[in-house]
């Protein structure tokens, strides 16, 4: 991808996408920046596997990244979200710091999660991510309990549950969108429709061909956007966002997207072709097409966006380095957290 | 003092604490299905929903699972929500959010959120609704660190243990048995607390200590009656926590009477009785131990319709005065 | 209601209810017959509870007889069912005898669950009835796994899930009828629709105003009916029964109906008015309704369906003899059939 | 015979009787969730679905609720399904199933069905998989009557066990340790089955009896080597089958022995050594103990992330040597 040498002026704005329109230069770039980061923090994670320094397993969601960062931008740090097994993405594009992120990869006391939770409780409570979760749909009855509890305490929060084409067949999803449409809840809910649950298509598994199909069972909207494309997820969490927050109840949002590594450290990826895979990874690339729009519309050129990329590298490099030189926890301290300490 | 004789039934003794627990703190809300203006299954919500109105007093929909983790979801945000199921049998649909989500969540995230979730549990037999309303599951939660759980057997334990279950930061799961909601006592008016993990002395005897759960105790006690007619004097210790159990006040018992019974509802195998035996076994009072430790559990079978094999399938007072008899007498 | 005294003949039959075409004479007055067996075997249910012949609790379906019956018509008794707690009448609208009922709810050997189950688990297994469940929705899930039987081993049975309109919202319900759509399974999920779980209304449990709005969910059909009208219940089974046969998928059934008495015994009936539940046993009996198409349609006349009150009249009273005369079970039994005996 | 010594992996030898059972019942389906081309999360369906096709082998959903159900559904109208948890973590979402359903349906129903569903639950840590995926719950599941739970230890049993289950009218719940899936061990090819309900003995000894289940089976061996050295002769007992539980084979040995070590992955409290435990407690062997009798189980907290954390938190050779040592040496 290559940017034209002088960025054309955004002459008429009203003819911009939405996230043009809205949002300032430095929120773009730092949308950029955010997808950057998901990405270069997820490869280094999985050279890190490689080499030894990761155990368990991991599920990377690079090509996911526009879902994530677009979600989270109306989004305030005090709202709320709950997050997935392929999490990494959502717990930076809500703002946590990659260095705490490795050093909970890597196992150590300075770990989000003190060591005890890895890649798939990944969480940073701080900035309002209450955590990957490694059951399947688990993350949505309690995005929509952050949602009462913000009505009932009339926070002016917003909770939004993440989770995947897969998850929705779970009785968790059903139940927690009813609840939340017949309570008028502050919620938005967020599929990540990868055209995938593991191994099994959406096809195989879902009796209808979009999960925003679904919406209507719960008297909510229900909207479908191109997941790979920044300003069009943007766009429809601020809308549900906004809605939200006006207290007009709970939305569903299906991001189609996209993932380009296999499932998680163990698949074969028997399920599907390498032409599918290529295509998307070619073709639908959500950074490069978001860099592609920046220089389009004269946001940023080539040169600004190297720098957001060699940024991206010295703040991933750094991490490592932290987590590498944090102390892991003493075998003493196994039973730490079981209980909250009492008075 | 004057208001220690008032008495109140048990189911009253719980409403009376959600009351306090309602007045007192803004963050707590009840949830459950038909606690409404049904005022429950078991009318142990009653009318609090006329106090403190739809917003405090939630009626769920059918939904186990996903009401649960809302109350889990809640509870991590700020809200102290007083989860109830309508029998404890349903909770077998919400041990995802349960075992999976409210027992680690906290440890999961390496102590960045606590919580203060209450679930209440109508459990047991004895009411006729066969094998799918009449389960005795606490010793699956008891197995489940990160969660406390406790069968408080009196009213005023009940009142007691639910405002310290409502101060806890952490998930506190109540079993409750059915039979006794009706069951009158003692109950002082205003906020106490009873604290969860200590087990109670309710009759202290010399020749065998009897560890009772929940309606056991009561059956337990009528049973020390008859038998000490018989001249045998049983200590019956009123367990009330399983998780975390008081091991002391057990260990101190059996180091004094040299025998014990253990006596619960749940199934036999696997069950409370399971652990105290055991936990004795490896004790110092092992050594001290003048009998096999016996167990009296529930049958291994689902809890049957008919109202005759219903009793037979859960112990009664004739079988724990025949046990305790055998046990001190040194029958095998 | 009373009959014509000469019941006119049907001389356009085209012009008639699905149910007065489609089935013969003997047939209706059969259904009329199952009907007041339901009516009267619970009327006399619930005396005998009120007289402490039967303990734990019951569901009485009185006022819903309709819909039981009318699904069942199309029924072979190879067909297999699931029902629910409340779940005598389709016990006998799948064709189970009255007095093994009634010893089962008197805890005898000679029920139908030696005693074991009582009312919230009757069954008779060898008219398809694979049992009433004490868990909302429970049954659901199970009989989707017989559609599976069926398909896989080509038995040509179609599989029936009774279940109301509070168990849709238990994820159980989201799940079977997913995994029934995208298999194509021959299983017909009958909601029905009595306005209240327990006492919380449709409305205030459930996001959409009607269950069946919830088919467009699993891309199955999904039709109201009115559930207190025979003929309208029959047809709507017919046609969902046929296409199950023909292996094109199953289909969602909303009957609205109304339970006359309360949820339990144990209902303080403080959700709805007096007014509401007069309406309905007034104005929309099912039976009376029946009764007065039959005779409309000459079919029977006051005569003849006081016959058929005789004679179910009877059959009930010799139902609790048998009931009252058999044994119970010896305490000694109490561990049968918790597993099959081994060879 | 030359076919016993050829050695398969656990996960081999379970695919291969999946591949009998199906080849020799068309009743027989296997039900999970990517066990077709994908091959199972642990690739012990392998490439099943190649043979047998998508009918016979079946992804299901994400739906573990629903697809118990439907596993329940099935085996109570005629097929037999084997039904694959991708990890025994989330069968707590499908308990109501398990439990309410398929464990308590022939009793319910005054024996008028039986129940012949099979489920697999790949447990235990390990794996690097953290609290929601390493649990180890086979001891909710040994309390419920109505199932049958089996944990076999080698290639060998897990073979002959699943072949057993299959043939088994009643529902019957294997547990395999993750960890086991790649232990290869010598497998008889062909169809033959090891009984359920019968523990064996591993290793013949004289001063103490270790019961051990799963993968500490070959832990408990590898200690009795070491405690060989030092002159102290363990008996290992694998329990295999949780219930029903082989007790006249655990009373023996410590009639025999006069000492009990339990060991099991499960968290400590409430878990099978409880049983195990409290079993001899009340049995004749009581009085030929020399000495508390001990337990060893997994630790009173989810299961860590960390490595180190996570083998800290459940019993490793090291411990059970000391264990045993100081069970025989007397010390307390
Ligand atoms: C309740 C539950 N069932 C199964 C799994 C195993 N599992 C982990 S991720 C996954 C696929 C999830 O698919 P989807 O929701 O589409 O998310 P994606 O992985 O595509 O991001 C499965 C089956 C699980 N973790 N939890
Ligand atoms: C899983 C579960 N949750 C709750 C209950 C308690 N319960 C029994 S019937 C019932 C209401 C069911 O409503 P609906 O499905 O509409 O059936 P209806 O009683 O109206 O026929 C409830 C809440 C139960 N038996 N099972
Ligand atoms: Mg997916
Ligand atoms: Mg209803």
């Amino acid at each position: 991808m290559t940017a034209p040498a002088t960025a054309p002026a955004a002459t008429d704005s009203t003819n911009l996408p939405f996230l043009y329109r809205h949002y300032p230069r430095e929120e773009l770039l730092g949308a950029l920046r955010r997808m950057h980061l998901i990405r270069r923090f997820e490869e280094a994670a999985e050279e890190s596997y490689m080499r030894g320094l990761i155990h368990g397993t991991m599920h990377l969601s690079i090509g996911q990244e526009a879902s994530a960062v677009g979600i989270c931008l109306p989004l305030t740090r005090e709202d709320q979200i709950t997050s997935t097994h392929r999490g990494h993405g959502h717990c930076i594009a809500k703002g946590a710091d990659v260095s705490r992120m490795f050093a909970e990869f890597f196992g150590k006391t300075t770990g989000y999660c003190g060591g005890r939770g890895g890649s798939m409780h990944i969480a940073d409570v701080s900035t309002g991510n209450l955590g990957a979760n490694g059951i399947v749909g688990g993350g949505i009855p309690i995005a929509v309990g952050a949602a009462l509890t913000a009505k009932r305490l009339r926070t002016g929060k917003v909770a939004v549950s993440f989770f995947g084409d897969g998850a929705n067949n779970e009785g968790a999803f059903h139940e927690a969108l009813n609840m939340a449409s017949v309570w008028k809840l502050p919620v938005v809910f967020v599929c990540e429709n990868n055209g995938y649950g593991m191994s099994t298509s959406t096809e195989r598994s879902t009796a209808v061909p979009n999960i925003a199909d679904r919406a209507a069972a719960y008297a909510m909207p229900g909207v479908i956007v191109d997941g790979n494309d920044l300003s069009a997820v943007a766009q429809a969490s601020h809308e549900a966002v906004e809605r939200a927050r006006r207290g007009e109840g709970p939305s569903l949002i299906e991001c189609k997207t996209y993932r380009h590594r296999g499932h998680s450290k163990s698949d074969r990826n028997r399920y599907r072709t390498k032409d599918e895979i290529d295509d998307w990874m070619a073709n639908r690339d959500p950074i490069a097409r978001y860099e592609a729009q920046l220089s389009e519309f004269g946001i940023a050129g080539a040169a600004e966006i190297e720098a957001v990329r060699l940024a991206v590298r010295a703040e991933i490099d750094a991490g490592i380095e932290f987590a590498k030189a944090s102390p892991a926890p003493a075998t003493a301290d196994l039973a730490d957290y079981v209980y909250t300490e009492q008075q | 003092m004057s208001t220690e004789v008032r008495e109140l039934s048990y189911s009253q003794a719980i409403q009376e604490a959600m009351a306090i627990a309602l007045e007192a703190d803004e963050r707590v809300v009840l949830m459950g299905e038909d606690i409404g203006v049904y005022g429950g299954a078991f009318q142990v919500t009653g009318d609090l929903i006329e106090r403190f109105g739809p917003e405090r007093v939630m009626d769920t929909p059918i939904s186990e699972l996903g009401g649960a983790g809302v109350a889990v979801g809640a509870a991590v945000t700020g809200l102290r929500p007083i989860f109830e199921f309508q029998f404890s049998d349903f909770a077998t649909l919400a041990m995802e959010q349960i075992v999976n989500q409210a027992a680690k969540m906290r440890y999961m995230l390496g102590g960045a959120v606590s919580v203060p979730v209450v679930m209440r549990f109508p459990a047991g037999s004895g009411t006729g609704a066969a094998a799918q309303h009449s389960q005795s599951l606490e010793a699956w939660l008891g197995h489940v660190p990160g969660l406390k759980v406790i069968q408080p057997a009196t009213p005023h334990d009940a009142k007691g243990m639910l405002l310290a279950a409502v101060a806890d930061p952490d998930p506190v799961m109540i079993f409750e048995h059915k039979l006794l909601y009706k069951m009158k006592g003692p109950v002082p008016e205003g906020h106490y607390t009873v604290p969860i993990g200590k087990a109670a002395i309710r009759r202290s005897g010399t020749d065998l200590t009897i560890v009772a759960t929940s309606i056991m105790v009561h059956k337990a006690l009528e049973a020390a009656e008859t038998l000490a007619a018989e001249g045998i004097d049983v200590e019956v210790v009123d367990l009330r926590s399983i998780r975390p159990m008081d091991s002391a006040t057990i260990i101190a018992s059996v180091i004094k009477t040299h025998r014990l019974l253990c006596v619960y509802e749940g199934v036999k195998t696997l069950g409370i009785g399971a652990e105290i035996s055991a936990m004795i076994a490896e004790s110092e009072a092992f050594d001290r131990l003048d009998a096999p430790i016996v167990r009296l559990g529930g049958a291994e079978t689902p809890i049957p319709y008919n109202p005759e094999l219903e009793k037979a399938a859960v112990p009664q007072v004739p079988g724990i005065v025949a046990a305790a008899r055998d046990l001190v007498r040194g029958v095998r």
